[in-house]
């Protein structure tokens, strides 16, 4: 059933009794031709884009608990594209440009809203550096404004541009970047991959490979064996457990990042507002929480929460840009658990098993990533062979020593 | 040659910012909490070469009369304190400020045995008391200071108010706060806020 | 979290920073190969469960620890000092 | 109008008359009132419009699960949105607003929004407001966010002041209802160190309004006397308008506390309100439990509430919330407010239970009528009656509200944040907590138990338990009696389905009974799918009250039972905090500390701008009378220091002082060059890798004596380079016999540069400092004006022929003076960061633009300095062929071919006639400044291949600040490139 305003007048009509499941849920079959692991935004998405752009259609994602559980589900929901490295800013620019056409492909109003991102700094060698940045992204035809005080001022002028501990000098604003509803994006893939003939299959826990000579042959589930010809891992946060599963031992941590909102308000904050020195990074929702967040807890952790010094310390940057949110109060805090990746760039490759392909490392920046994530991890899995846009996300750069690193901290996951 | 003085005076980075007077919710009654900031002092650490604890605990007992503090602990004599830095690794602090004078002692006396290194400048100590003294460094430490806990004679180094800061105390609800010098002024503006509920007087 | 230091008590995770495994051994400069300097720098057993790291007690002692840890529930079961546990691992953990 | 005050009876005090306004009228109530309960008190049910609908809305409650009753406190810069009225205690001159409405409370043009209700179900914006694709953006959102929210928050600053402390304790007791405070008690009397925390404004919990008597004494007095026993014991802390809103590890609880909250002028002496994070050994949980609305048609008409909640206006406020009431329940504690409303002299017209055969109840001689539910209601801003329904029969009941009870839920939100799911309980049809170890016990209602005698024991027994667990012996417990110990008694009713009009669910958020099922028809079954679909628990009260009704409705349209479905996860915080509490006084300015050179006040004396760098304020220049800008100053200081003499605050360098039998290995080992062979009374230039073979950091680092480094580092990296050499130290090579200390705040270290540098220190200095006694890169200790220890270091970051001094810190402002005073003949003025940057640029002196976390020493020019007979960090990976692949970018200089043109850093380098693309990117600009002595602005720049295309033009590409300037690449020193005046 196409969703739109006409299809909900009718079901109005009729008392909307008659919708039908946005997306089927099915046994899983014996074999199918592509299984993806995890149904993440990612997994979800590079399903969708194997049926829609090479209309492989026989394929299931599975998915140990519902869709959208994970990370696509618990993110601050920014999406921009202003990143520096030439390994990095084409592919986040093309994710860019297909959210900018996704909802009317996926049929799905997933309330893309390009609000504009700022990112705020603070000294002569912030800007130098974001000066740098924004220059990468006009040279990839991308837009990206450097704005002086004043101007800055006009946009946000509730900053705390004079009194702040750490001074505000101007902003790189790209106006492209915004934000996307999370959930939404979980399930307009899944009902777009859905309605392209593939199978999302519920509570179905991946837990082992099964392997024939070299190439992989199925994979072991909570719901018994399921053939398969290929396997692409899509498991942010647990990369690195069902990568074990094949044997590999990936460059990559799991931590935790907490992410907050705040109690309903009236329209407060119109852009997203990202504090460099302070970690915090804040925007509105639609429904009128504030949704904010800021620093990794720091630790190693499994568990979709955090603790209380990374919660303060996330509030004290946040009124130290904005001291107008004192009085506004925190409803809800969590976590989600993250492939931190030891340059803070993700990989989308094969690897060294025939038939087996992986998608991971994708820090906490993965969620602007889905659509181009989906494309190329689905071109990567048709093809066997990387698209020209993820040549860079390579399993041994390392080895190498071509890491994709933004932030220059090196091996060190949690600085990323 | 254009001389200083013979005796150059110290400076301390609170000079002119501790003002003596009394401050906050005094409500006629006598201040809560007590601030002082004390006097210029010598600082030296001592770090006790590879295996040579025992023999620097010797040191500490034949010249000073004293044990080598255990983790979270001081020591104290007439002219001295001995506060635990770290493993196999103290302060010793004395009052006098005679520039020099206590390292080239110490490491005189330790020499062989400990590395010595003069940190006289480097710390700003302030002496908190009062009857909410420990009110206010539980504003500030994640440190237990209940009596059963921390007393007299304890000491740890942590953290207030995003500033690491070493913390004795040297009698009962009497503290002593140290700060690297450059945190001075910053850490002292938290602490007479946070001491404003008690009323607090600079002395 | 609550990381009981082994020289000043317990004390909160705000104290401290966390660097990662630490059942890792530094190559050997002689004999190391450039896989096991991947191994070593870049390469993570990741565990869900017990895991063995690196905190420092920066606001405190500065003394790096090993806290062996529960990933997923945070459980600490000991903190060692570092140096005291590399000497009852003198080559790592071997897996 | 129906609400008024009862002519006695409350825990008010009806001497003290307060006033306030709400909605820009006047009211009066008494000390101890809520606004809730005084509105009521004045006849004022209407305090709220609904969240999608605009539906009018009046109390629920009379606690902090409040979803209704939300208003905005005071105006200004004190403006607080979304305040619960239930809980918050007025006080003179407390001005209030109503929220969501407009133009006003009692019009609201937002109520047109019922008539398209129909089309206004769950998730209907996923489905639509996809065309015309502009719209989104331009229309429908705009729309969409000015309808929702809530309240309207301010951008100003706060003017109120926030804390955070810590406590400890060995029982912590979360709550003191009956079940809190006899666990509390127990504890204590065993002698363990307590602290009881309850979010009311007094303690007792559910005591504030029942009416049972405890061992003979009436509730009110009982909790008194615990209280005073408490009270005296000085192990014993009690924060009241304190809510312990999370459970961290380790046993940690975050607490706020609501200082001043009820005060409309808070004294400026004290925070308004306070964080507490408490780590105990054990936590009993006595949180109690909240009252389940019931769904059916129109149950959010202002007037029906909790029946709990009437008992609590009756008993705690002496209001009644209307003149005439129905009770409408499914389980026995509905009767305790017909008889509680019947005592205090208010009309029942009913007593409803939907149950056909409940056990025997006192309703205190009201008419019941079983086996019935509530079929209609009347009216809308206010109730006038309804419609009963009993086996197809209908009966019209006049009444002006309804107090109902659909069964209770446990407050188990703290006993399940780490994790642990809440049981079912069928008996009671309600989740109760979970046991999660001997650490965190739950007693009393939130551990399922509903009677009273139950609960004190229960509590008692906890106490006991965690005492003991402590180390202390605990007394015998006691024997409770109490009045009222009939059985709780339930027959779920999770949704009326004769009933008319829209049954709400979640009230906040409005989702209805529909909702729910349209939910799960469309795929959304799984708890946490229809909890994100229908927004059902997400609004501030986070399902308290509407969670265990919605998943019961979910598991009837799924065809699960409820503990099937099970609970969406619960998390903090138990209610929200504001911002300005968790940040304490970490705010403004005080966001971080500041740090200050030895040397701060001197330079604030000769009028320096400081900047932020790191922590530390580090002065950018000195402006003098003239000056226009930064650049006239720069350009001053600059040419000064070249040509006469200049002294520079270098304080804020990292120093680390290392000693020890191991040093010079350990040195080797952490510099890529060698520092083994360093003589004593010299310095080197050093350059750390990390282990990945990117350059980490860099610096000078002296050999005092065989056995004795002093080492600087950047500022920036100088906590990082500690680190690092613990880390080193500790973990690596324990075996090391090395001792190091940081030393950068006891030395206050100036520099004094330019070709008068040593006539100027001569002056100060005994030693003898010409250029055969002190050459470059010597270290040595020196006499400073007669009496001064210090140590002098011939090293240069500008060119020039230039030192270090390195005094202690609190001579640092004497020095410096007497430094200038010594300068004046020579002509000596301060210079700042600005001229210290141009200078290291023109000499090519990388430093933070080029080490920028991802350049290699190769990269830098530094090549030449790892050495290759020894082990050294980051050695073994700096050898990956990345690193060493032809057309890897350097350090080069560049220089703008028209000598007039600017260029930027950021800016990136293109060939020329090359079309901008990543693909023709060729490197950017890592440094730029104007150089007095070339005359023109100079750069340093990352450009692939650099070094070998020295000669070539390039275009330096800055389309952000629409700059494109021709450039030369040329060698990266631009000024005395054979380094002549260093060694003069
Ligand atoms: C708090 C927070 C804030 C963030 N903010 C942003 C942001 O503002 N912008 C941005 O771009 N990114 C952000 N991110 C990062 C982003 O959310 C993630 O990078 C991205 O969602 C990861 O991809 P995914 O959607 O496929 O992951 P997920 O949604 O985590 O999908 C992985 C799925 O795999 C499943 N799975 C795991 N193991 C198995 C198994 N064995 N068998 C079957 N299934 C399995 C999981 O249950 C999960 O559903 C944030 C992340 C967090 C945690
Ligand atoms: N018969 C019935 O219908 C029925 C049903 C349930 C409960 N009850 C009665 O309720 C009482 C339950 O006693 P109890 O002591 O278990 O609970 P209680 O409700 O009396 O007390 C709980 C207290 O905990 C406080 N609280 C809750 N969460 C908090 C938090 N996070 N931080 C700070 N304070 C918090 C509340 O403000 C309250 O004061 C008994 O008297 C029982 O008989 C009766
Ligand atoms: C962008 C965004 C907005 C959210 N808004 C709310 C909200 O208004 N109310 C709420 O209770 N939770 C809100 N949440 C948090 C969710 O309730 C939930 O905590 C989060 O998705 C993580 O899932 P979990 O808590 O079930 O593990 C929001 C989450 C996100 C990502
Ligand atoms: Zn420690």
């Amino acid at each position: 059933m196409k969703y739109s305003v006409f299809s909900l007048l009718k079901n109005t009509l009729s008392g909307h009794r008659n919708w039908t499941p946005a997306w089927r849920e099915p046994d899983p079959k014996k074999h199918y031709d592509v299984i993806i692991v995890g149904g993440g935004g990612h997994g979800l998405a590079t399903a969708y884009y194997l049926a829609r752009q090479h209309g492989i259609t026989n394929v299931a994602v599975l998915e140990k608990s519902y869709i959208g559980s994970g990370n696509v589900g618990r993110n601050t929901t920014i999406i921009r594209s202003n990143y520096l490295l030439p390994g990095n800013e084409p592919f986040y620019e093309w994710s860019l440009k297909l959210w900018e056409g996704l909802e009317q492909d996926f049929n799905f109003n997933a309330m893309v809203s390009q609000r504009g991102v700022i990112n705020l700094f603070h000294s002569d060698p912030q800007r130098d550096a974001f000066a740098r940045r924004g220059n990468s992204m006009r040279m990839h035809g991308v837009d990206a404004e450097l704005l002086d005080r004043d101007r800055l001022r006009e946009m946000v002028p509730y900053l705390d541009f004079d009194n702040g501990r750490f001074p505000i000098y101007g902003g790189l604003l790209q106006k492209r970047g915004g934000t996307v509803r999370h959930d939404a994006v979980a399930w307009g893939f899944a009902r777009g991959a859905d309605m392209a003939g593939v199978d999302i299959i519920q509570n179905c826990e991946v837990s082992g490979f099964r392997f024939d000579q070299g190439k992989v042959v199925g994979v072991e589930t909570s719901k018994g064996f399921i053939g398969a010809s290929k396997v692409g891992m899509a498991a942010a946060g647990h990369s690195g457990q069902v990568a074990e599963m094949a044997g590999m031992r990936l460059p990559i941590e799991s931590h935790v990042l907490q992410a907050f909102v705040s109690e309903g308000l009236k329209p407060y904050i119109n852009n997203v507002v990202t504090f460099g020195v302070g970690h915090f990074y804040i925007s509105q929702s639609d429904k009128g929480g504030l949704v904010f967040g800021g620093d990794l807890d720091g630790y190693n952790s499994y568990a979709q929460r955090g603790n209380l010094p990374m919660v303060e310390h996330v509030v004290e940057a946040g009124i130290a840009m904005m001291p107008g949110l004192s009085r506004i109060k925190v409803l809800r805090s969590w976590g989600g658990v993250m492939d931190m990746s030891m340059d803070g760039s993700p990989i989308i490759d094969k690897t060294h098993i025939d038939g087996l392909y992986i998608n991971c490392g994708w820090c906490y920046g993965g969620f602007k990533a889905t659509p181009a994530s989906g494309w190329c991890f689905a071109h990567t899995i048709a093809n066997d062979a990387p698209h020209e846009l993820n040549a860079a996300f390579r399993l041994n750069r390392f080895a190498t020593g071509d890491m994709i690193d933004e932030s220059g901290n090196g091996p060190t996951p949690n600085l990323h | 040659m254009p001389e200083i003085s013979k005796n150059p005076k110290r400076l301390s980075p609170l000079e002119n910012i501790a003002l003596p007077g009394k401050y906050g919710a005094i409500n006629n009654e006598t201040p809560g909490v007590i601030l002082s900031v004390c006097p210029a002092r010598s600082v030296v650490s001592i770090g006790a070469r590879k295996n040579m604890e025992a023999k620097v605990s010797a040191v500490f007992k034949k010249q000073y009369a004293l044990i080598a503090p255990k983790p979270g602990r001081s020591e104290y004599t007439k002219n001295l304190a001995v506060h635990w830095a770290g493993p196999e690794q103290w302060y010793v602090i004395t009052n006098s400020c005679e520039e020099g004078t206590l390292y080239d002692k110490l490491a005189k006396q330790f020499s062989g045995i400990a590395s010595i290194i003069d940190q006289s400048h480097g710390r700003v100590t302030i002496k908190v008391s009062g009857r909410n003294a420990c009110d206010l460094m539980a504003k500030g430490t994640p440190v237990d200071l209940h009596k059963n806990a921390f007393t007299k004679g304890c000491c740890a180094v942590t953290e207030m108010a995003h500033i690491t800061v070493h913390l004795a105390e040297i009698a009962d609800d009497e503290f002593e706060v140290s700060v690297f010098r450059g945190f001075a002024e910053s850490f002292w503006q938290w602490l007479t806020e946070m001491s404003l509920e008690f009323g607090y007087e600079v002395k | 979290m609550r990381i009981n230091c082994p020289y000043c008590g317990p004390r909160p995770n705000e104290e401290f920073n966390v660097l990662g495994d630490a059942t890792k051994t530094r190559p050997d400069a002689d004999k190391a190969t450039a896989q096991d300097w991947l191994d070593y720098v870049y390469e993570r057993d990741n565990p869900k469960g017990r895991l063995e790291e690196y905190w420092h007690h920066a606001s405190g002692c500065r003394n790096w620890l090993v806290v062996k840890r529960n990933t997923v529930t945070h459980e600490v079961y000991s903190v060692v000092a570092a140096r005291d546990y590399k000497k009852t691992h003198p080559e790592g953990v071997k897996k | 109008m129906t609400g008024y005050r009862l002519a006695s009876g409350g825990l008010i005090n009806r001497e003290k008359s307060v006033s306030f306004s709400f909605d820009n009228k006047i009211y009066s109530g008494f000390e101890g009132d809520t606004l809730a309960s005084a509105l009521l008190a004045n006849g004022v049910s209407l305090m709220g419009r609904g969240f999608k609908y605009h539906r009018p809305r009046g109390p629920l409650t009379a606690g902090s699960a409040e979803p209704n009753a939300l208003v905005g406190v005071g105006h200004g810069a004190r403006r607080e949105p979304n305040v619960r009225a239930t809980t918050l205690e007025i006080s003179t001159g407390l001005v209030t607003t109503s929220q969501n409405c407009w133009p006003s409370l009692r019009f609201d043009i937002g109520a047109m929004n019922q008539t398209v209700s129909p089309f206004l179900v769950a998730g209907f914006y996923y489905k639509t407001f996809m065309w015309p694709k502009s719209f989104w953006e331009k229309v429908y959102e705009p729309i969409i966010r000015a309808a929702a929210g809530l309240g309207t928050a301010s951008h100003e600053a706060d003017p109120d002041r926030y804390e955070k402390a810590y406590a400890h304790c060995e029982v912590l007791v979360i709550g003191a209802g009956p079940s809190g405070l006899m666990a509390a008690l127990t504890a204590a009397r065993a002698g363990a160190r307590v602290i009881i925390v309850d979010e009311g404004a007094r303690p007792g919990g559910s005591l504030l309004f029942e009416d049972d008597d405890i061992n003979g004494v009436s509730a009110h007095d009982w909790t008194d006397g615990i209280i005073a026993e408490l009270d005296k014991n000085d192990n014993v802390r009690i924060f009241t308008r304190t809510t312990v809103f999370g459970r961290f590890d380790g046993n940690m609880f975050g607490a706020l506390e609501r200082v001043q909250k009820h005060l409309t002028e808070p004294d400026q002496d004290r925070p308004v309100e306070r964080t507490w994070r408490i780590f105990t050994k054990k936590a009993v949980l006595a949180s109690g439990a909240e009252e389940r609305p019931l769904v059916f048609g129109d149950n959010d008409r202002p007037g029906i509430m909790q029946a709990s909640a009437v008992r609590h206006y009756v008993k705690r406020y002496g209001v009644s919330p209307g003149k005439c009431c129905v009770v409408f329940t499914n389980n026995s504690s509905g009767y305790r407010t017909a008889k509680c409303l019947v005592d205090y002299g208010v009309k029942v017209a009913a007593v409803i239970d939907s149950r056909s055969n409940p056990p025997e109840e006192d309703a205190g001689g009201v008419k019941v009528i079983t086996g019935a539910v509530i079929s209609k209601v009347k009216g809308s801003k206010t109730v006038s009656g309804i419609l009963v329904t009993r086996e197809g029969d209908l009966e019209n009941i006049d009444c002006d509200f309804i107090a109902m009870s659909g069964g209770w839920n446990p407050n188990v939100h703290l006993a399940c944040q780490l994790g642990t799911k809440p049981v079912w309980d069928e008996t009671i049809a309600a989740f109760v907590a979970p046991e999660t170890g001997s650490d965190f016990l739950s007693v009393g209602a939130v551990a399922g138990r509903f009677s009273l005698t139950e609960c004190l024991k229960d509590g008692a027994e906890a106490g006991a338990k965690a005492s003991k667990a402590c180390g202390h012996k605990p007394k015998p417990i006691e024997h409770f009696e109490t009045s009222s110990d009939n059985l709780f008694s339930i027959e779920p009713l999770w949704n009326i389905e004769q009933s008319t009009g829209k049954a709400f669910i979640d009230f906040q958020n409005d989702v209805t009974s529909k909702d729910v099922p349209l939910a799960a028809r469309e795929g959304y079954r799984d708890v946490e799918l229809t909890k994100r679909y229908t927004t059902l628990g997400m609004a501030t009260d986070q399902g308290k009250l509407s969670n265990i009704n919605g998943l019961a409705i979910l598991a009837g349209a799924t065809g699960r039972s409820i503990a099937q479905v099970g609970t969406t996860t619960f998390r903090p915080f138990y209610t929200p905090v504001s911002f300005g509490a968790l940040a304490g006084a970490n705010r403004g300015q005080h966001f971080r500390p500041v740090r200050k050179t030895p040397v701060h006040n001197w330079a604030q004396e000769q009028g320096a701008v400081f900047v932020e760098n790191g922590l530390w304020l580090r002065a950018q220049w000195f402006p003098q009378q003239g000056d226009e800008s930064w650049f006239t100053a720069m350009k001053r200081e600059v040419k000064n220091t070249r040509e006469n003499v200049g002294v520079c605050d270098v304080s804020t360098l990292g120093k680390i002082d290392l000693q020890g039998p191991d040093a010079a290995e350990f040195m080797n080992r952490l510099y890529c060059n060698g520092f083994k062979l360093l003589q004593v009374g010299k310095a080197r230039y050093g350059l750390m890798l990390r282990e990945d073979g990117i350059v980490f950091d860099d610096g000078t680092a002296s050999r005092l004596a065989e056995d004795h480094y002093f080492i600087t580092t950047t500022t920036a990296n100088a906590g990082p380079v500690m680190t690092h050499m613990e880390f080193c130290h500790q973990a690596l090579w324990p075996e090391f016999d090395v001792q190091f200390s940081s030393v950068s705040d006891q030395w206050a270290q100036l520099a004094v540069a330019g070709p008068n540098a040593r006539k100027t220190l001569q002056k100060l200095i005994a030693e003898d400092l010409s250029n055969e006694a002190f050459p470059f890169m010597g270290a040595q200790t020196v006499t400073v004006a007669g009496s001064i220890k210090g140590r002098l270091f011939r090293i240069s970051f500008s060119g020039e022929l230039a030192y270090e001094l390195a005094v202690p810190a609190d001579y640092g402002d004497s020095v410096v003076r007497a430094i200038m005073a010594a300068g004046k003949e020579f002509g000596i003025l301060p210079y700042g960061l600005e001229a210290l940057s141009t200078m290291r640029i023109e000499k090519g002196h990388v430093a933070g633009g080029e080490l920028n976390g991802t350049t290699t020493a190769y990269d830098l020019g530094l090549g030449k300095m790892m050495s290759t007979k020894k082990d050294y960090i980051g050695r073994a990976l700096a050898a990956r062929e990345a690193f060493h692949r032809d057309g890897r970018w350097n350090v080069v200089g560049l220089l703008p071919v028209d000598k007039t043109q600017k260029i930027h850093s950021g800016a990136h380098i293109l060939n020329i006639e090359t079309k901008p693309s990543m693909k023709n990117d060729q490197g950017y600009v890592t440094a730029v400044a104007f150089s007095p002595m070339v005359g023109q602005w100079i750069g340093l720049a990352l450009i692939n291949d650099g070094t070998n295309r020295r000669g070539d033009e390039v275009e330096v590409w800055d389309a952000l600040r629409d700059s494109y300037v021709r450039a030369k690449i040329c060698d990266p020193v631009f000024y005395d490139k054979e380094h002549v005046k260093l060694h003069a």
